[in-house]
């Protein structure tokens, strides 16, 4: 086993000399992430299955909640994480990231009768995101950090109810998170306004313990992964789109 | 002064006074004594109210105070109780406890409660604590200001409820003392108590109670001297 | 392990402006609270079998549910249906309030039942009603054996209020988790709310103390 | 708004499964933390100052910060430093009886302290020792007393344990997440998770009047 | 049997007990009077080492019982004290309330001490009340319990620190009854009492203290009818 994996290996499954990684995620973004009864399914975790298979890895995804996936992987107690991980500089400070493996395109959802039409709008109105998202990071560039039009909550859900009972003029979330839940609940009136031209791009990485070797060998089978055509069969069976590959590769 | 009909009290099943009739004359101090849980207090607290009677009358000053329309506060204006365990409101000081109620209810001025309430602490022997808390008194000055508290209000009647029986042998006395001069000034009172010498010396009149009735009743010499009802010389050949 | 003392301090500014809202809202709520606790407290107490029943219905069911699905339900719920649009420092104040009067209603209703019958049966018996008797001789002293209990509920307060960052409101907690959120550092941020929330504690049991202190020898 | 009950249906069994776990590490931490409380309360009335007072910072700490971070630093600090790696069920019971024990201490002591002084000296005076007129005398007579507090700390410690949703125990609320999670609605998982765990804490209210009941009339 | 040698005992900055010194013969029986307050119940407190005194020494049976190496439950065996408010345990039977302290202190065995316990009763007159709980006697009969509990350990000394003044009139002759059986079978004995009808008939010494000094002790009608100081005289003229 690699050093990481050292916790892993100790727990007695070394002796069938397969390598397993244990993977810590917050099963509650879906479609990337989320508990389908007491399964964890998403684009992610397909994603991550594959680049197992890729580099020979067994691994076991837990749930562990928000906050203690920092906790597991400061302290190298797993060997990376899942979980829609926005890239940001102030993280790198304390933790490796793979290769951008999602481009993250942030819409705005608001109320149908809403007038605002573009990111640029959105100033001046009270803004509900989720904490340590891109949709976070995108408001932030748009308003300054920590303004105070900016409500950052647990989760979307909750996000999303204080946009339906007029605590805040719009929400903004990842386009998947954000499209999903209009579909999920035509009944409630919301529209879905998109504007590349506000927010800068957000990109995804998987999370590893600073110094990680596996970055290395998971950095290059997500381009193997990008080559061979699994990587866009996943993508389509998520989100019904093709990826764009490009822009993921030019920010290697 | 105070007529007493038929009255009848239970808890629950326990018929606690079974069939009481008395009757006090203004001026007149009746002493009622008799064996723990034989209805003493019972009888007191229904006079005043502070139980609901199960049934029978009883009138004060000739109303009914049984009667539904009459105002109880009203009633117990007239009637002036002082507890076994004084029942000073401690978080006020000895004027406050004795002011309270004419301020409250008789809605007099505060510069007249304060006189009124100096000349009865005067008259216990108090003057000088008006300004303490209850819990820095002794018991027998504690039983003295709830006397003046209850004089306050200017009651005709005033009922004892074994006033010095949580008290210390020494601190009697002077408790005794001020029901005395109560006494003579013409107070008409109703005294529960096991002082017999304090029976003897001012009560015009004794009643022995038992089990909730009244087995006897006589002037004090008499009841004391030449008890008629067996269970009354078994009682007193105990206390005395 | 590094402990990143410099994004608490890069925080500092944004945990003190959460601390004065923290302050604020359980202030609030203990306000609130009390009043509110007095009269289900009374209400409990009363001979009226059907209203008092519904007290305890009230007492039971703040009492017997986690704060958070409160929380949920007013700003969500509540608050919505009355003003139009929520607001989370609004809908926290009354959830905490509903909350805490629940166990305020408590410590008043035993609060009360522990003054000797003796008292009101003194006052009663020198003609003052039933509501003077409560007034002026029985709430004054219960008052007194009710700030211990009270300042225990006050503290629970303090740190429930940290619940309210679930809905945004930007309380000493939310700043924690803002904080975690953007550094992806968890020991940090909880580390040092939660010794400000010891600083709160602590300074309110002093002042607990001291008040108790001061009932006690007046 | 429509309510799904269809949702609630599809995870019912994972709610029930939720709520044994929840009925578990409450069970769990109760027993642990009144003992540990017993002798926390102990230690804080004996005569030795400075022990005592390290028994009253224990108090002072664990009852002066939010839970939850008692909760991460137990589950990310204490927990691994001891067994090497960490158990979510195994630091929430951990963290649950840490922070109810100095709750419990302080019922313990105050119990103790209820007791008639007069009870102590008599029991002096036949010859018992100190510590066998507490185990004889004194504290199952404070035990009596204690039965009410215990009572709503027992509650609360239930309500408490949704807390360990955060570390992922898969108790009652961290269904509730999930389910919320799944189908991006709030009210539903919520309130059925009230519901279960206000069924959970009336049953335990009533079993402790019963126990009430049963000791007063001993 | 107890020799007690410039006791001083002070809570705080309040001396209470300022130089006592007493001798007790075996099968004395002292009465202890005095003003509230005096220290009468301190001192008694003291033999027993309920309170550590200040100064002084007390000796029981030869043995210093303030020496630090003395064992200060063996003191006690040898030493039973009966209380005001007689400290009976409500949660156990008035049969286990009399064999706790043999089974645990003396180690016998549970038929002994039922069988110790059963006579004991009988003693008092309670035969019938072994199974009753504390809390349904009535006083009288809870401190004639508590005295056989008291006995049990066969003390060689008894101390009584008021034991009728919390009882209703009738209950206490019950008491002192016990009291004088107890005397007249030669039990040593210290009796803090207000009954001077008891301390006349019973008493061998009367022991009048104030203010943690002892004023004045004498055979029980000399101190009574011929007090040779004024403090004396006052208080005797008060509770007599
Ligand atoms: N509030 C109450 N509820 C139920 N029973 C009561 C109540 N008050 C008194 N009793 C019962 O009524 C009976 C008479 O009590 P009461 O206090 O009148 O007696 P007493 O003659 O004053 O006795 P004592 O000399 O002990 O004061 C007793 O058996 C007592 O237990
Ligand atoms: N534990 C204590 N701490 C402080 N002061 C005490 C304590 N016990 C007694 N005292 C004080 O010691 C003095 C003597 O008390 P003690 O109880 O011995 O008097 P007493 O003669 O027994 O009076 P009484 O007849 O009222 O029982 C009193 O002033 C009392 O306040
Ligand atoms: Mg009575
Ligand atoms: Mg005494």
């Amino acid at each position: 086993g690699t050093n990481s994996s050292e916790d892993a290996t100790t727990e007695g499954e070394e002796s069938s000399g397969k390598n397993s990684l244990r993977i810590v995620t917050n099963a509650a973004y879906a479609p990337f992430e989320y508990f389908d009864g007491d399964k964890i399914i998403g684009f992610d975790v397909d994603l991550i299955n594959a680049l197992a298979e890729e580099t020979g890895y067994e691994v076991k995804i837990e749930h562990v909640g928000w906050d203690p996936i920092f906790v597991e992987i400061e302290s190298n107690r797993a060997d990376l994480s899942i979980g829609a991980i926005t890239i940001n500089d102030e993280r790198k400070q304390s933790f490796d990231f793979s290769h951008p493996y999602f481009l993250s395109t942030n819409k705005i959802l608001v109320p149908e009768d809403s007038t605002i039409q573009s990111g640029e709008e959105l100033k001046g109105h009270i803004v509900a995101v989720q904490t340590g998202t891109t949709g976070s990071e995108a408001v932030e560039k748009l308003f300054g950090k920590n303004h105070k039009d900016i409500k950052k909550f647990e989760d979307n859900n909750i996000a999303i109810q204080e946009l339906l009972q007029g605590g805040a003029a719009a929400v903004v979330a990842d386009n998947t998170v954000v499209e999903e839940y209009v579909k999920n609940n035509s009944d409630q009136k919301l529209k879905v306004v998109e504007d590349s031209s506000s927010f800068e791009q957000e990109f995804y990485g998987f999370m590893f313990p600073k110094d990680s070797k596996l970055k290395a060998e998971f950095d290059q089978a997500l381009n193997t992964l990008y080559d061979n055509g699994t990587y866009v069969e996943i993508y389509e069976k998520w989100f019904g789109v093709e990826p764009n590959l490009e822009t993921l590769k030019e920010q290697q | 002064m105070i007529k007493v009909e038929n009255l009848k009290k239970s808890f629950g099943h326990n018929e606690v006074l079974k069939d009481i009739n008395v009757k006090v004359k203004p001026q007149e101090v009746v002493v009622v004594i008799g064996p723990s849980g034989s209805g003493k207090s019972t009888f007191l607290r229904c006079i005043n109210q502070l139980e609901t009677i199960t049934s029978g009358r009883i009138y004060i000053e000739g109303v009914d105070t049984t009667d539904k329309k009459v105002d109880i506060n009203k009633v117990r204006i007239e009637v002036g109780m002082v507890f076994q365990h004084f029942n000073l409101f401690p978080h006020k000081t000895v004027l406050e406890n004795i002011m309270l109620a004419p301020l409250k209810v008789r809605k007099v001025s505060k510069e007249q409660a304060a006189q009124n309430g100096r000349e009865l602490l005067k008259k216990v022997g108090l003057a000088e604590k008006e300004n303490a808390y209850p819990d820095s008194l002794s018991g027998g000055q504690k039983q003295r200001v709830a006397i003046a508290r209850a004089l306050a209000m200017e009651p005709k009647i005033m009922l004892f409820d074994e006033p010095t029986s949580a008290l210390d042998p020494e601190m009697v006395g002077e408790v005794l003392e001020v029901m005395k001069q109560l006494a003579k000034e013409g107070m008409t009172m109703v005294v529960v108590t096991h002082e017999m010498g304090f029976a003897k010396e001012v009560g015009d009149r004794v009643i022995f109670m038992d089990e909730g009735f009244i087995v006897e009743e006589n002037i004090p010499k008499e009841l004391f001297e030449n008890p008629q009802q067996e269970r009354t010389k078994s009682f007193l050949s105990k206390v005395l | 392990m590094i402990f990143r003392w410099d994004i608490i301090i890069e925080y500092l500014p944004y945990l003190l402006q959460g601390t004065m809202l923290t302050i604020g809202l359980s202030l609030g709520s203990i306000i609130l609270g009390s009043v509110l606790g007095l009269f289900i407290g009374l209400g409990r107490i009363i001979s009226n079998k059907i209203l008092s029943s519904l007290f305890y219905c009230y007492i039971t069911v703040f009492r017997g549910t986690p704060l958070l699905v409160q929380i949920f339900l007013i700003h969500f719920g509540v608050v919505p249906l009355f003003a139009g649009e929520t607001n989370a420092v609004v809908a926290g104040v009354i959830a905490l309030s509903l909350n805490a009067a629940a166990y305020i209603a408590e410590i008043f209703r035993a609060g009360i039942q522990s003054i000797d019958r003796g008292q009101m049966e003194g006052a009663r018996s020198l003609g003052l009603t039933h509501s003077q008797a409560m007034r002026y001789i029985i709430l004054p002293q219960a008052f007194k054996r009710m700030v211990p209990p009270l300042g225990n509920e006050f503290i629970v307060l303090l740190k429930d209020s940290s619940l309210l960052s679930v809905i945004a409101a930007p309380e000493l907690m939310y700043w924690g988790r803002a904080m975690g959120g953007q550094y992806f550092k968890v020991w940090e941020p909880y580390l040092a709310s939660a010794f400000i929330y010891l600083v709160l504690t602590i300074t309110l049991s002093s002042l607990l103390n001291l008040l108790e202190r001061r009932l006690r020898t007046e």
